[in-house]
């Protein structure tokens, strides 16, 4: 299965960039969330995948009696999914203030800074 | 016994959920596809859940079981209804083998006002009437 | 001696209270730092003579071989004697000149920095530190030469003169490092000790090369001349000083210093002799096609150097002798000269020599101090400058050989130069009276000493050259050239020397009583040429370069976010692909059981990404993602991660709601990019995505090492007292992260709550 | 895994797919938005019958906040619809 | 108790008190100063400590390494984070003077915290998610300080910025997670020793994906777009914490992991990072010779001298390690000083446009020493501390035989210097021009405010010139340390080196 | 525009709302035991009290609150940091984990503290950008 | 009323939740139920007063599940065979209840009744407009509609 999503992971990807390259900024935020969801997706099935065996001590026992999921990577998954939401949630805003501003979707149109 | 009863929970439970499917794909228009989705849904939910209190039988499972089943029957009418309305207001057609629609005479598009068609009653004393 | 030399700096910074103190009086209070090291100098000759050297250790930064040692031999002495001593009559002569200006604290400060550079450049035993004053010199004369500011041409020729003279330290420094290298020291003492080795490294051409770009450019050698001619915005003091004896005179300084451990290659001769030989002539013909005085002076100083460049590279003893004697004159005549154009400056407002005539009768004194300094600067005995003609010639016919075609050009030139002395000196004094734009009056005595006491210096050393003797003497041992003790005598009687001298006497004459027919025919002869001369290419050098970064900027930060965004993902393609090619061998299907509906559901989420990208509607891409994210969500939950699957289905909701929320006020989609547009991107994304796959199915099929969570799933109900582990892990194994975490939605939130709340209080205003 | 359950989680994720096709065709974005909502609501049964594949009670929790909080997507969405943003939306 | 967690908590503690405070002005100021203060105090503290005993672990949570998240100062690490004090207190109390009451109530002074506590962090954690986890603080605190004000430009700048670090911040999370895939760990130093035993191609691609990562939050070419784009749009103060840190934090991340994770195929991965450092030089360069703007010029200028650090870490001797630490710490003091100062020339005038600025050096002589002093150190010019950074580079890079990477260099640093003479020109000597742009006379001590801390980080760059023995001996034992990770590992695993 | 809010999801929202900050309180308490923890428990509760501020409003909402959500930020951001203290105190390294046994079988730890720290920044953070999104939007609409 | 009952439910709610049933767990479940809703109470004029209603309360939920199923096959029918046999339209019902808990419950559970979809309430609450999937005989939906209403009031009085 870790096979499957490698291929799904890589579409994810590739969906996320094309939509970064998009010109409107609308699409980019959307590719940015594609982004992140695709990594960290990544993180969770590079660490390897475990059927029905949640990373959870069933109550009265020290330690799970068979082997369970690797909790680290979920922890670590949960974590940047939490960072992500964050600075997405930022950048969602960013791009709703930026258009207030500059009244243009197309980033062709945001260039002041550079020139 | 408890199996078999457990199995035909959870495939009836299924089949509705297929069912809800199947209408959002099939029903013609926004209201009857809600229609599939929130009753058909919820239905589903309920008896898979069943199945799940059944297969587990302990108390937390069917406690548990309950909840999903009591959340679930609390929000999908709200939700029907918030976007059913909006959908209604913002003006999502309705399909051609429509009876009637009692409800636009009613509202005022520019105030947003949903008026009763009771207010003259007190004057008056009209049953309010729709005709589609 | 390095307290006297960092105690300048220091007063240098204090100069303006020093002046709002001492006010006028301020340049002869100065002046008493360089007299007092002038006079500790005279008082350590004997040291020297006695064919010792004066070291006097400082550390600086002793892990880098970088010392703030101080040596003084013979060639150092007289240089720090001539950069002191002149000081000493250039601050004087600034309280005169720049009498009231409002600038003249700054210029003081400027001044005295420059003059500490100087002192610690020709006194400085380690190579670090002789850059670091070199630097200082290039930029305290930056500063001296941009002194009137506000006028865009003093800016540019300073300027100039900084990219030409930094530049040539850049090189100097590579120079350096390679020497050390090459050398085993940083301490010239030492390195001079050790030119048979430095001479056979292999780094020995580059480093040489590297060195004499950068005494090059410092001394004005042709192709880096340029930058001297235009120096001469700067105001008098600062041509007279930077000029005559400092300044350009670190190049010769440092080819000097560098003498015993460089030369001796044919490298080195050929180098120094031919560029020495070319800037000698420019500088003489150049003179000629001038009319300001200053910039005169400046060809003739091009031509002195290159002179000097030129004796540097035959080597011989008399070549050095003769070398060191030109130094000598030239500092002398050229100082008082200089001082002098200065004077014609502030008493007629005009440098032209073509405006001025008859000045003799109203300027008697500044006459008469420019008709010894230009006898000098003739090379007319009984002059110091006709001595080191004598010199000159006697050691260019001594090196014989191919020597013949450096005797040409000498003598060329030293008649070109004759007919500027003529020029300088008898144009503007004899004659008719003209009318310059200011009606001179009386020379005020502070402008007058300097001039009067460096042209007479040039006389009575000229008349007794002898004095030299033990200096030039102690100087030549120092740099290698030994032997018995050198006699200099005012007349050496009739020979070769002499006839040369007459033979360029006849010329300078014949080109002074034609001067104004031959300048024109210069003009017209040397237009082109200057016109393609190095001016032109430093300046061409220059605009291409920016033309190149106009260009490369322009094509690289061009303000289009999905190039920037392109060009790095290439990056990131070109890069990794490659290590994967190269430094990973084949790829294995990493093979393990899958069922049907994990196969749907992974199908379902490629779906909805693929949706979201291809939908015309950006709330239905919004939808598409939040199906994508419940997707993912059950990808979790069939995976055993309960606490990811909550998260994942609560943050995918939340996301729903705040992009409803905030799309609201964005526009529509559109189409904007074209359909190659469109095809390029998709293909980059496809190589990302295809890399990614590629990546994980590397990492899952090849060999890997087992996980360090086993401690955390073997001590979290023990140790951590929780039996989701995930959570334990959250606030305690991994705590530190989860802190982070929190801070990292605070602080979104902060920043969204001011991004959006600041306009509505500025609209509050409004 | 019983033929039951695997029949069971083979048609509700074919059911999951049949929501997207509506999510993707709309026409209207109420119609989309009831899609997710039904896709969320699915995604729930999926959770239950997982949870008894997996033969773990725990999951069911996933099944709960699902239930509980899935619908705040569709609330989302409604407030968009209402302050106007329709169109092709 | 060991100081290694104070300069972490400290702009975390203060940055929560501030952001309780919010809107009570007195507070929040308070706090700023006496907050950044005590991260400076903390992190001298704490490089006392790593100098005298060597490289300090501490296990938080007490979980042994490698199973908990380890904080490591070596000197490195000290070093870095004595700098991030150093500057946030000089950019606190310049923030004193120059931010406006607007900026004040919406979380000027707790992003300032925050934004320093996620740099700390980041140079003291030994954990590679952990890093990240730093990074993002930092990153987010950032988004916010650049958008403060939500000014047309700020937010055209932030969209690039923040697109492209997110691109960052992405390929920097995959790198981590195929690396947790492949050697099963997080802490770095257990990473190393992991490493060292696993014979796999992978091993270099994963350190391209941390180069470029890195690169791009080191703004290194051709990865650097969103820093030109960006850095002239926040107020000044931030612009200044921003130039001093952010991609210093990348270029500390490069160092790190090239020292420690991937020392082992120089010949491949360090090859790269020198053609990546010389075109960074140039690129940089280039780009300021064409603006006319005193912060965009400063923005390029980071990007070029960023090229001189990596040129360090590229050659890989000891010297050349060395020199780029050197040039690091030189780098951070300099740049935010520049900032600083074209604060004042905009407070003062109302303009960083060069065209409409002018006579300054005539108005106010002491901002022209000011500027001099860092201008000049910036370009190279002895004997401040940019000459020594510089040499050592150009040394190490001679000594190595990478002549045309050093002539690049050099070359490099006579276009600096051209910039800065260029301001120079026109910004002092060059007389005002007519029109200038209205700017309210600021009052005296609001000068004396802007210019304590500007000059204060001139002093330092004077210093470390006079008397650069000590930092190099500092520097020199610390590119020590990182030439021998397998101190570090000791010093964090045990002597054993646990599982 | 359609008026927003009705007295259907009004009602709905009160009942809901403290359903869901029970449940959010239980999978706060019980997530070092179960799935749940700070983070998700305050994902809940936000989601709540957005689903009360889309039914009545910003200003019903606050009363409701009685304080800014701002202020849960910072709070809960002092608890995060101050939970690390305790072990200096006991002279471990911070963050050393603290377990204290009160009468009444209750357990106090310092990753408990933590954790609710995690649920009010969580709570706090969202709050505030809903809000504050929900503020602009009314701002524009009056305009 | 309605503040007891859902004081109880949250209470139950939070002991089954747990999994723990026992005395002093229920009580903390009720004491957090009890904190929530003292919370909310400012905002709820309805939390006031209530009275046990258990039996008709299992009473009314027997009927409408035993609706729910029905026309759920009803719909389903409908669906997987190919013709339409439903006749849908927007009908305006009267309302009976008068408070807004009241209207709001009626509302959901005519929601949850397939068939028929509340879309909104009139604003002077006297209507709810209502969406039929089967129209065929309007009066006897009407009829079932007021009864379902009935019902529900008749829980609370
Ligand atoms: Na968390
Ligand atoms: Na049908």
């Amino acid at each position: 299965m870790e096979a499957v999503l490698a291929v799904t992971i890589g579409i994810l990807f590739a969906a996320a960039i094309y939509m970064l390259l998009r010109r409107s900024i609308v699409k980019l935020v959307i590719g940015l969330i594609l982004l992140s969801n695709a990594a960290n997706l990544l993180i969770f099935v590079t660490a390897g995948l475990e059927r029905g065996a949640p990373p959870l001590v069933p109550r009265g026992m020290a330690a799970p009696a068979w082997a369970v999921a690797d909790p680290l990577p979920q922890a670590l998954v949960l974590t940047a999914i939490v960072i992500s939401f964050g600075v997405l949630s930022f950048a969602v805003v960013l791009v709703r203030r930026a258009w207030e501003l500059v009244r243009t979707d197309d980033l062709d149109h945001l260039q002041d800074t550079d020139r | 016994m408890i199996e078999l009863l457990e199995a035909s929970l959870l495939l009836t439970g299924t089949a509705f959920m297929l069912v809800a499917a199947l209408g959002v794909i099939r029903l013609p228009d926004l209201l009857t596809r809600m229609h599939a989705t929130t009753k058909a849904a919820t239905l589903g939910i309920t008896l898979i859940m069943l199945g799940v209190a059944l297969h587990f039988g302990q108390a937390t499972v069917v406690a548990r079981a309950l909840g999903v089943v009591i959340f679930v029957m609390l929000t999908a009418p709200v939700a029907a209804h918030v976007i059913g309305r909006a959908g209604y207001f913002v003006g999502t057609r309705l399909w051609s083998g429509t009876l009637k629609d009692e409800l636009r005479p009613h509202y005022d598009p520019l105030t947003h006002r949903l008026h009763s068609g009771l207010e003259e009653d007190e004057e008056g004393g009209r049953r309010p009437r729709g005709d589609g | 001696m390095q307290l006297a030399v960092l105690a300048g700096f220091v007063v240098a910074g204090l100069t303006p209270w020093l002046h709002r103190v001492a006010g006028a009086r301020t340049p002869l209070l100065l002046a008493l730092l360089p007299a007092a090291i002038v006079g500790w100098l005279l008082q350590h000759w004997s040291l020297l003579a006695g064919g010792g050297a004066l070291m006097l250790e400082q550390a600086w930064v002793p892990a880098l071989d970088i010392t703030l040692t101080f040596r003084l031999d013979g060639l150092a002495w007289l240089f720090a004697c001539l950069i002191a001593a002149i000081g000493v009559l250039v601050l004087v002569y600034t309280g005169g000149y720049l009498r009231g200006h409002p600038d003249l604290p700054r210029f003081l400060a400027v001044l005295m920095a420059f003059m500490m550079s100087m002192l610690g450049l020709v006194l400085a035993d380690n190579l670090v530190a002789l850059f670091v004053f070199w630097e200082l010199t290039s930029l305290t004369s930056y500063l001296l030469i941009g002194f009137r500011h506000t006028d865009p041409l003093a800016r540019q020729a300073a300027l100039q003169g900084l990219l030409v003279t930094a530049g040539g330290g850049l090189a100097l420094l590579v120079g350096f490092v390679l020497l050390a290298e090459a050398g085993g020291s940083w301490s010239l003492a030492e390195l001079a000790s050790r030119g048979e080795a430095i001479r056979g490294h292999v780094l020995y051409l580059p480093l040489l090369v590297a060195i004499l770009i950068g005494a090059f450019t410092k001394s004005a050698q042709f192709p880096f001349h340029f930058w001297l001619p235009n120096a001469m915005v700067a105001p008098t003091p600062v041509s007279a000083y930077l000029h005559s004896a400092t300044m350009v005179k670190a190049g010769i300084y440092l080819l000097a210093r560098l003498h015993p451990a460089l030369s001796g290659t044919s490298a080195w001769t050929l180098g120094l002799a031919l560029i020495g030989g070319v800037t000698l002539l420019l500088g003489a013909v150049m003179a000629l096609r001038q009319t300001n005085l200053k910039l005169m002076l400046a060809y003739s100083t091009v031509m002195a150097l290159g002179t000097m460049t030129l004796l540097l590279g035959i080597g011989t003893r008399a070549a050095l002798a003769a070398c060191l004697v030109f130094l000598l004159a030239h500092a002398f005549y050229k100082g008082a000269l200089f001082l002098v154009a200065g004077i014609l400056d502030v008493m007629t407002g005009t440098l032209d020599v073509t405006a001025m005539g008859g000045l003799r009768r109203l300027l008697p004194w500044t006459a008469l101090t420019a008709a010894v300094a230009a006898l000098s600067l003739a090379g007319l005995p009984p002059m110091l400058g006709f001595v080191a003609k004598e010199a000159l010639f006697g050691a260019l016919l001594e090196a014989g050989g191919t020597g013949w075609v450096a005797v040409v050009a000498v003598t060329l030139a030293a008649g070109l130069t004759l007919s500027v002395a003529a020029i300088v000196a008898i144009r503007p004094f004899l004659g008719p009276l003209r009318d310059p734009p200011r009606r001179p009056r009386g020379t005020p005595p502070a402008l007058l000493v300097g001039p009067a006491l460096l042209a007479a210096l040039s006389l009575l050393t000229g008349v007794a050259p002898g004095l030299f003797d033990e200096l030039v003497t102690v100087t030549l041992a120092g740099l290698g050239a030994s032997g018995e003790a050198l006699h200099l005598v005012p007349w050496h009687g009739v020979g070769g020397p002499l006839a040369l001298s007459l033979a360029g006497l006849v010329l300078g004459v014949a080109v002074f009583l034609r001067w104004e027919s031959v300048r024109a025919r210069l003009v017209d002869v040397l237009a082109p040429l200057v016109a393609r001369g190095p001016e032109v290419w430093h300046s061409t050098l220059g605009w291409r370069t920016l033309q190149l970064a106009h260009w490369q900027t322009r094509i690289l930060q061009n303000g289009h976010l999905r190039t920037y965004l392109v060009t790095i993902l290439m990056a990131w393609l070109g890069l990794v692909g490659h290590a994967l090619l190269v430094r990973h061998g084949s790829l294995s299907w990493p093979g393990s059981a899958w069922q049907a509906h994990e196969l749907v559901v992974a199908a379902l989420m490629a779906a909805g990404a693929l949706t979201a990208c291809m939908v015309r509607s950006r709330l239905a891409a919004v939808a598409a993602l939040g199906s994508m994210g419940f997707s993912i969500a059950l990808t979790f939950v069939l995976f055993s991660a309960p606490d990811l699957a909550i998260t994942q289905l609560l943050v995918e909701t939340l996301t729903v709601v705040l992009l409803a929320l905030v799309l609201f006020r964005l526009p529509h989609f559109t189409v904007l990019s074209t359909p190659l547009q469109r095809w390029r991107d998709l293909g980059v994304a496809a190589l990302v995505g295809a890399l990614i796959t590629t990546l994980m199915l590397a990492v899952l099929g090849g060999e890997r090492l087992p996980s360090v969570s086993h401690y955390m799933v073997a001590n979290g109900q023990p140790l951590g007292h929780g039996h989701n582990l995930v959570n334990v892990i959250l606030v305690d194994f991994r705590a530190l992260d989860t802190l982070g975490e929190v801070f990292v939605l605070a602080l979104a939130a902060v920043g969204v709550y001011a991004m959006l709340c600041f306009r509505a209080e500025e609209a509050g205003h409004g | 895994m019983t033929p039951v359950l695997s029949i069971c989680l083979l048609a509700l994720t074919a059911g999951l797919g049949l929501a997207l096709v509506r999510l993707v065709r709309g026409p209207s974005l109420p119609d989309r938005v009831v899609a997710l909502e039904l896709f969320s609501t699915m995604v729930v049964g999926i959770i239950g019958i997982v949870a008894i594949a997996a033969e773990d009670v725990l999951l069911l929790d996933v099944a709960i906040v699902m239930a509980l909080m899935g619908f705040m997507a569709t609330i989302g969405f409604a407030r968009f619809v209402e302050r106007g943003g329709q169109g092709d939306d | 108790m060991s100081p290694l967690a104070l300069p972490v908590l400290i702009p975390l503690f203060a940055g929560s008190l501030s952001l309780l405070a919010w809107r009570w002005r007195p507070a929040q100021r308070g706090i700023a100063v006496v907050g950044t203060a005590g991260l400076l105090v903390a992190a001298l503290w704490l490089l006392v400590e790593v100098e005298r005993d060597g490289i300090r672990v501490l296990q938080v949570g007490d979980w042994p390494a490698p199973f908990g998240i380890s904080l490591v100062a070596d000197l490195l690490g000290a070093i870095m984070v004595v700098i991030t004090g150093l500057i946030g207190l000089a950019v606190a109390l310049y923030s004193l003077a120059t931010t406006g009451r607007g900026h004040e109530a919406f979380g000027y002074f707790p992003l300032m915290h925050l934004l320093l506590g996620g740099v700390a962090g980041a140079f003291l954690t030994g954990d590679i998610f952990n890093l990240y986890v730093w990074f993002e603080v930092m990153l987010v605190a950032s988004f916010a300080l650049l958008t403060l004000g939500s000014e047309k430009a700020q937010m055209e700048g932030a969209i690039k910025y923040v697109t492209l670090n997110l691109l960052s911040s992405v390929t920097f999370l995959v790198a981590v997670g195929l690396l947790y895939g492949l050697v099963g760990t997080l802490n770095m130093a257990h990473i190393a020793q992991r490493l060292a035993t696993l014979d796999s191609g992978l091993v270099d691609v994963l350190a391209l994906m941390f180069m470029v990562a890195f690169g791009i939050k080191a703004a290194a070419f051709p990865l650097f777009f969103w820093l030109p784009a960006s850095y002239h749009t926040p107020p000044v103060a931030v612009s200044a914490l921003f130039a001093g840190l952010l991609t210093k934090v990348g270029v500390y991340a490069l160092f790190r992991v090239f020292t420690l994770l991937f020392p082992h195929h120089p010949g491949y991965t360090h090859e790269i990072l020198l053609w990546g450092a010389a075109l960074t030089m140039l690129t940089g360069v280039m780009g300021a010779m064409v603006q006319f703007e005193f912060r965009r010029i400063l923005s390029f200028h980071i990007v070029s001298q960023i090229g001189y650090m990596l040129l360090g870490l590229a050659l890989f001797t000891p010297l050349a390690v060395l020199g780029g630490l050197f040039y690091i710490v030189h780098h951070i003091i300099v740049k935010a000083n520049l900032f600083l100062i074209s604060g004042i020339v905009h407070r003062l005038r109302g303009s960083y446009r060069l065209e409409r600025l002018g006579g300054l050096y005539r108005t106010h002589p002491w901002l022209a020493v000011l500027f001099l002093i860092p201008a000049l150190s910036l370009a190279g010019m002895p004997p401040l501390s940019g000459f020594f950074a510089k040499f050592i580079v150009i040394r190490a890079g001679l000594e190595a035989g990478a002549y045309g990477v050093t002539a690049v260099a050099l070359l490099v640093g006579l276009l600096t210097l051209f910039s800065m003479v260029k301001i120079w020109a026109e910004v002092f000597w060059k007389a005002a021009p007519e029109e200038q742009d209205r700017a309210s006379a600021p009052g005296q001590g609001e000068l004396w405010l802007m210019a304590l801390p500007a000059a204060g980080l001139a002093l330092c760059t004077l210093l470390i010139g006079l008397q650069a023995g000590p930092l190099y001996a500092l520097v020199e034992a610390s590119a020590e340390q990182l030439l021998a990770p397998e101190r570090y590992i000791e010093a964090v695993l045990g002597v054993e080196g646990r599982p | 525009m359609v008026k927003s809010g009705t007295l259907i999801l009004g009602v709905a929202a009160q009942l809901l709302l403290p359903l869901q900050l029970m449940f959010s309180v239980f999978l706060l308490l019980r997530g070092h035991d179960a799935p749940g923890g700070g983070f998700i428990a305050g994902l809940v509760a936000a989601g709540g009290f957005a689903l009360y501020l889309f039914a009545h409003g910003r200003r019903a909402m606050h009363s409701l609150l009685k304080v800014a959500p701002r202020d849960l930020i910072g709070l809960g951001l002092l608890l995060g940091v101050l939970s690390t203290l305790p072990a200096w105190w006991r002279g471990q390294p911070f963050f050393t984990a603290q377990w204290w046994d009160l009468p009444l079988g209750i357990t106090l730890s310092t990753p408990l503290l933590f954790d609710m720290g995690v649920y009010l920044v969580v709570l706090g953070a969202l709050l505030t950008a809903i809000t504050a999104l929900v503020e602009i939007d009314q701002a524009d609409d009056s305009r | 009323m309605i503040g007891a009952f859902w004081n109880l439910l949250l209470g139950l709610a939070w002991m089954v939740l747990s999994g723990d049933f026992s005395g002093t767990n229920l009580l903390a479940g009720l004491g957090f139920a009890y904190l929530a809703l003292a919370i909310l109470q400012p905002q709820v004029p309805a939390l006031a007063g209530y009275a046990q209603r258990l039996p008709r309360i299992l009473a009314f939920l027997g009927f409408f599940l035993r609706q729910l199923l029905l026309a759920n096959l009803k719909v389903a029918y409908d669906i997987v065979t190919p013709p339409w046999y439903m006749r849908p339209g927007v009908i305006a019902m009267p309302l009976a209840a008068r408070s807004d808990f009241e209207i709001a419950l009626v509302a959901n559970l005519i929601s949850l009744t397939p068939g028929t979809l509340s879309l909104d309430v009139s604003d002077d609450r006297r209507v709810l407009y209502i969406h039929a999937m089967f129209l065929d005989d309007e009066p006897a939906l009407r009829r079932s509609l007021a009864e379902l209403e009935r019902r529900t009031l008749a829980l609370f009085h």
